[in-house]
């Protein structure tokens, strides 16, 4: 990987981002070009693998190898990359219905197998791609073209189901706050398993409610927060403390680093093919069943 | 000459590995053998049966009738005693089973035993199916010897103390058995021989052309090959992963497939419904992978440890859309294996998916190879490229039907690969070029590009090949084949020569050649769906109607009785 | 006489808003109204047009030419000037657009407008549509007051000031193209028609026929059924519920359906594929409910907001094994809610999974009704036993293959239903049943049971019926229906006569009756898949090759045009 | 429901359980029968929902109507039920595999939903009825006919993710305690809104690590902690504590309510149609549609 420096250009594909202008995700994709550039991980030994949604359009407008996969899928299928080929970089990209939704069996599992690769949810708090329904993070209230009575669900706690499931890397990021959110998705990137990134990433066109603006003024840094909050900053090793941040708090919600965890064994560590030096990508060839056979006998 | 054996007991009564070691001993002696190991949707209490039948030639089905009986309880008594061919034998369990009301065939010998008490006598009460052992081998006339010599290759491992108690389990159960006659006598007739379920031959097939990624939910009756490779697995290189459902599963599977490896997964017909969204999307962004489907007993649950060969539309219809799909179905272990290179080779060549349809019959029922199995020389990965020369579309156009493509971590040959439809470059047409007058030239050409794939590789299948000579053709797939020929032989015997036809390929089909085939002739379809799936199939592709049909879906596998039995009034009808 | 409008700009530029207005000023004159939303899979910056034809006599397609066109971008005049017709009128917004190099056709008149500017001076850029709509109202001779109708109508709630600057921008465009004739004049031809899409006229059969629980996940070109239930559900007793997935809506949905409600879910083929596991369920556990499925551009996610007709297979092979299941297609948005009332009551009262076919084409246009839409009377829930009388079987073999079932609730009467195989007790024969004698026969009456139920329903539904007199028949089903008739229209008059057969009613299916028609006949298949699904089914039903077809798979809807330019060679290779 | 009172018996239907003798699941459903009776729930009101396992035989030995549905699907079964008719008691009950891995999307969204009803996790820490495979419960190391070289996940923790959606009545019982797992159902039943009972009901066939046994010696009361554990009796209203007690503590594992909350409004109770008063299975009629037809002119 010694190959030459890489700039934030060099992730940037011919494919203009087909979002709508103002759309939080142009934050997201910026600073996974960032992070990467300043990682040096060449396009090539990266896959960016993303599910169904505005959100998930993200690996058309980078360079690296990417797959566009189906609605809530995009988990297992990052697995699967990761486990047959562990020299790649893999990173998945979705939205909040998408990994939360649909997705969220596959994302508690994710959690605890601790695979090494990175997870940025791109939270907007509604269903983009499909014009505006409630999402599982919606607020309770928020009208949408599927309650428009109001939406009578608490929203969904990805931070807190991630470090329920023992998530060795679980931290939420803000696209309106890019120095932060670069910062954020390279840690995550250089962390060794599992670590999602939950990034509040707003839908300009069908959340009317969790705008720029409202987040601004609703959210906090869990690691600095604000004077007149009167809270402890939050040390990631404390995984309870992080549980009970992952709440809303004062009317405020938090992001930041919830939890960090350094030492454990990834999935790809442990597992006693990939131990023995197997590469699944490069060793596939012809295999001698003989012996196997005569076992049968 | 064949020799039936079957046991049974309750559930938890160990008849499975009471009848595997009679099997083994067989197998080892050079018979060919047929272990079918029969059992309920519950762990322990209900009726379970295991039959072994053998013979010095090739054994093609269960058969239909005992020549000894094993009664580790009362209700197998009363369930199979009336299949105990004249001259047989049943030996039972005293302590549970009492004869005085079943009725045994004429000539048959009884052997009450007490395989427990003498167990625990020897000093545990798990060895009683291996006294049980010792009186069938004496009834079959096995020599104690080839029985020893299979308790040694099983326990050996757990030491010589254990082995010696079996021992004498063993030859407690043949002074039991002393009093009768043994039926016949089976010595060494060949080489040993390995006895092989059809799960285990895909496994096998799948690994020796180079699978590197295996990825399954438990799901009977395709568990055991989740189960044979994670343990074999980690020494042969293939990653092995329980997901946490299907969707799971085959999405990590075309995650892996689409990385560079040779990925399969496999499940039953619940799981495969889950796995049809998934299935689509490798067949539009061109990933190939093998989907095992293991079809039992529907719909729904169903009839979970039953057979049946009922999926068949669930796999044609799999996910929405047009896209091309392999279908490949084996008939017994051995072709299993040849299945199993192809498919794993097939799905990586032509970027598809690849199915290998077996059914709870085939999938779990040991079986003797009568052929060596062959190996994998080489592995063609198909049109992969290396190195960037010129362009690079990912998604080109061809007249195959099949692109280039590059395996990530490949400097310069990075691309997209969509479940949306997109051109030659991947670039995504769903977005802001769709219904654009462009834009619905891409979407065609794609779509035909895709389906191209099937009759290329149509070209590379050799068509299905009738057997027989005359008569009415027989036709049939998968597990019922080789039961339908042992039916034709003794047809045949009784003056109805019959041909027959197994189709193989379901997709692609060789639907030329097979009207042709078909076409005036007198047809019937052999399957195992209450519907008729295939016969619909068959009609589907070739516009023919079957003159008639034997379908079986009670869940037990067809035997060469059964069919022959139903398959009479239809021949006089035609002859009336 | 009809007239043909079309709006082109891209997503965000309030393409539908602008022809939804025209469109109803029509259809509240009481003209007949087609009003098709062409868009992409992007939420800005795609291309988006919306075309509305407009005639007395019911319209049954988009058409194939344009009258006025509307330009609100430059990428509009590029793609659909070629279509204006001799005469025609392109509206467009000066600063953006730029005719110098497109090519109009003769006789063409072109009125710029600067709409945006317009609107801006008026109080708002978002008049800049309602501006456009004067000059186009204008321009195909619609009078001012029937528009400011509509906007009253729409914009009534917002306050009067609001109604006053729209009335201003109206009166704007109206001047910006004062200096052009209208095409033809249109003024009020009838009472005010309803303007309705085909997901709109499911929901209302739906309703109509008693429905109380409703459950989707979003997802095109399904989705407005929920957005629209969710509306009206709360106050016409439906309960709405969005789902975290497909699987949770189709379970919600039985679970509903089992305890008595009349319940339905909708979807499109992706989240049909991860519905069929329990769509199977439904078919053993023999609950009724009501799927919707409106059809898109596959595979996979493919092409999310354009038409197709391809997921055939996949509802016909949802699930493992055989069971019944009923699928009825809609040929228009009042048929559609026929087939609404007629797929809730059938699934109740069979209690079994009923199939409403739909696709993006006929979901999402909207069209006038020219039939009142007939009530409802009364509910007739089939089988239901209230009171405890003798034995209660709830499983019980029958001659209709519908058995007897109670509402959760009433005393006495309870029972399990299970995705298992089951006596007529609803005692599980899976555990430790299967496989015995006795339960080899109850497996098998209950799968002839529940497949009976088609046999009775088919007998409840009328026959298909050929229209025309004479000439080869085009067969299609669902949405392609009209447009074919249309098609046919045109034909004759060019001398070329043919007839049609429309499949409504797949499953069960009139396979005697249809085969009958067929027999020895000239038939071609005209559908909306690459290959060939409709043609493929016909021939496994009724063993008859079509002479030909013509199929469309670009994701564009067909226009007469389509099917006449494509059926001419066609027809003369025939002739030749 | 002011019929007669109803004894245990009443509960018990004429299909003897198919369990392996010994296995944990007949504490379970004789605790469900007797919570049920003692609260004189009529059987004809009650719904018991299963999915696919040797666990989700349950409905068959009871009395109440039920539905034995398919692997991972007795949430949303459930839910549908109670949504169309409220007037019914809904009892989920199921295994871990059913409910944590196949079924673990619906399991997070049922926690955060609060739809009445209560949820029996017979968790064994083993698939039972696939005859011995690792389940998203079990440990670390565990050699099982999937692992055989041991699990390498670590545990899902059902107690974790139900605390960190919402659920309201969160706890964990056991079958070798059979007073504490009544009382326990009894109050999850009566608990209005979604109650979660997660219960280790040992299989004595295939697991063979987990037994009566190893659970009487490694399990603890959190709500009465054995002396020797030096730690506070847990209060169920302190849900950050509640989560902290779901990971293994001094290599013990917490049984009994981790959390409980009241007052909360449940989904049906929100549910704009049902709020209306309407009954979705007795108001089945037809509905006149002409005002709708109307409207879209
Ligand atoms: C199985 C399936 N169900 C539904 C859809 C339709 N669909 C596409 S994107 C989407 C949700 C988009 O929301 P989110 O994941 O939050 O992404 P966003 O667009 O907000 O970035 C849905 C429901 C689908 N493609 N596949
Ligand atoms: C879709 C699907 N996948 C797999 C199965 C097979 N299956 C039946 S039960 C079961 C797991 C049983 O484990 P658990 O839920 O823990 O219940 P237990 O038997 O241990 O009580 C599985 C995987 C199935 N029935 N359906
Ligand atoms: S709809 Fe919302 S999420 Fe989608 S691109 Fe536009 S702003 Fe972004
Ligand atoms: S296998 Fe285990 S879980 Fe299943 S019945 Fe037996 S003991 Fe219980
Ligand atoms: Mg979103
Ligand atoms: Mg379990």
């Amino acid at each position: 990987m010694a190959e030459t420096e890489l700039t934030v250009k060099d992730l940037i594909s011919d494919t203009k981002p087909t979002w709508c202008p103002g759309c939080g995700d142009f934050g997201v994709v910026r600073a996974l070009q960032t992070a990467l550039a300043e990682l040096n991980i060449q396009p090539h030994d990266t896959a960016v693998i993303s599910g169904i949604g505005c959100s998930s359009n993200l690996p058309h407008f980078m360079t690296p190898y990417g797959m566009h996969t189906i609605h809530g899928r995009l988990l297992p299928v990052a697995m699967g990359v990761k486990l047959a080929n562990p020299e790649l970089t893999v990173i998945g990209t979705g939205g909040d219905g998408d990994g939360y939704a649909i997705g969220a069996g596959h994302f508690a599992h994710a959690c605890r197998r601790n695979v090494d690769m990175t997870y940025i949810v791109m939270n907007n708090q509604i269903y983009g791609l499909t014009t505006g329904q409630t999402s599982p993070t919606s607020g309770e209230g928020h009208t949408t073209k599927s309650t428009p009575g109001g939406n009578i669900e608490p929203p969904f706690n990805p931070i807190g189901v991630a470090l329920a499931e023992g998530a060795t890397f679980v931290a939420r990021g803000f696209s309106g706050d890019p120095k932060h959110l670069q910062a954020l998705v390279k840690r995550a990137i250089q962390h060794k398993g599992f670590a999602l990134v939950d990034v509040f990433s707003p839908c300009v066109t069908f959340n009317k409610l969790n705008t720029f603006k409202w987040y601004k003024q609703t959210i906090y840094n869990v690691n600095e927060p604000p004077k007149d909050m009167d809270i402890e900053p939050h040390d990631p090793s404390d995984r309870a403390r992080g549980f009970a941040l992952s709440f809303p708090g004062q009317d405020r919600i938090g992001y930041g680093v919830f939890y960090e965890e350094t030492g454990k064994l990834t999935y790809g560590e442990q597992d006693p093919t990939l131990h023995a030096g197997v590469n699944p990508v490069h060793d596939v060839k012809p295999r001698d069943v003989r012996a196997l056979v005569e076992a049968m006998k | 000459m064949d020799t039936i054996i079957r046991v049974g007991g309750s559930a938890g009564d160990g008849v499975a590995s009471t009848g595997q070691i009679l099997a083994r001993a067989f197998s080892r002696l050079g018979y060919h053998v047929n272990a079918y190991n029969s059992y309920q949707s519950v762990i322990r209490g209900g009726h379970v049966w295991y039959n072994i039948r053998v013979s010095e030639e090739p054994v093609e089905s269960i058969g239909d009738r005992i020549d000894v009986l094993l009664c580790i309880d009362h209700q197998t008594a009363e369930v199979h005693a009336p299949l105990v061919a004249e001259g047989g034998v049943v030996v039972h369990e005293a302590s549970k089973v009492d004869l005085s009301d079943i009725k045994l065939p004429k000539g048959a010998a009884d052997i009450g035993i007490t395989a427990l008490e003498a167990a625990k006598e020897i000093g545990s009460p798990l060895l009683a199916n291996v006294v049980a052992v010792g009186a069938v081998a004496h009834a079959v006339g096995l020599d104690p010897e080839s029985v020893r010599d299979v308790i040694q290759a099983q326990f050996g491992r757990k030491g010589e103390k254990m082995v010696e108690m079996n021992y004498q389990a063993l030859d407690k159960g043949y002074e039991f058995a002393s009093q009768v006659e043994p039926i016949r006598k089976h010595g060494r007739v060949g080489p040993q021989r390995a006895l092989i379920p059809g799960n285990e031959g895909i496994a096998l097939g799948a690994m020796a052309a180079g699978l590197t990624f295996y990825a399954a939910y438990p799901m009977t009756p395709a568990s055991t090959i989740l189960h044979y490779l994670a343990q074999v697995g980690p020494d042969n290189g293939v990653v092995v992963k329980q997901m946490e459902d299907e969707i799971g599963v085959v999405n990590a599977t075309i995650g892996a497939a689409w990385a560079g490896a040779r990925a399969m997964c496999g499940t039953s017909g619940g799981g495969l419904a889950l796995m049809t969204e998934a299935i689509g999307f490798a067949g539009m962004a061109e990933v190939g992978l093998v989907i095992v489907n293991s079809m039992r007993g529907g719909p729904s649950t169903g009839l979970p440890t039953k057979t049946e060969q009922a999926d068949l539309w669930q796999m044609l219809g799999a996910g929405q859309g047009d896209y091309p799909k392999a279908l490949v179905a084996p008939q017994d272990p051995h072709d299993a294996y040849l299945a199993g290179i192809e498919a794993t080779e097939i799905a990586d060549r032509y970027q598809m998916p690849v199915f290998v349809a077996s059914d709870f019959y085939l999938s779990e029922t040991s079986m003797t190879l009568d052929k060596e199995l062959p190996p994998v020389d080489a592995i063609d990965r198909g049109a992969v490229v290396e190195k960037k020369e010129g362009d690079f579309l990912r998604y080109k156009i061809t007249d195959t039907g099949v692109s280039p493509r590059s395996i990530p971590g490949t400097p310069e040959l990075m691309f997209i690969a969509a479940s949306d439809e997109h051109d030659e470059d991947a670039t995504l047409i769903s977005d802001v070029l769709a219904g654009l007058p462009n834009s619905l030239k891409v979407r065609i050409d794609q779509v035909d590009k895709r389906a191209r794939k099937l009759d290329t590789l149509l070209k590379e299948l050799p068509a299905p090949e009738i057997e027989g000579e005359t008569g009415p053709i027989l036709i049939s797939w998968g597990s019922t084949a080789p039961i339908l020929r042992e039916a034709r032989r003794q047809m045949a015997k009784d003056g109805v020569e019959t041909r027959q036809l197994t189709l193989r390929w379901i997709l692609p089909f060789h639907t030329d050649a097979v009207r042709e085939m078909l076409e005036g002739e007198t047809f019937y379809v052999i399957e195992a769906s209450s519907s008729g799936q295939l016969e619909d199939y068959i009609r589907m592709r070739t516009g023919l109607w079957a003159t008639g049909n034997v379908r079986r879906y009670d869940g037990e596998p067809f035997t060469p009785g059964y069919i022959t039995t139903h398959f009479a009034p239809l021949v006089q009808e035609v002859v009336a």
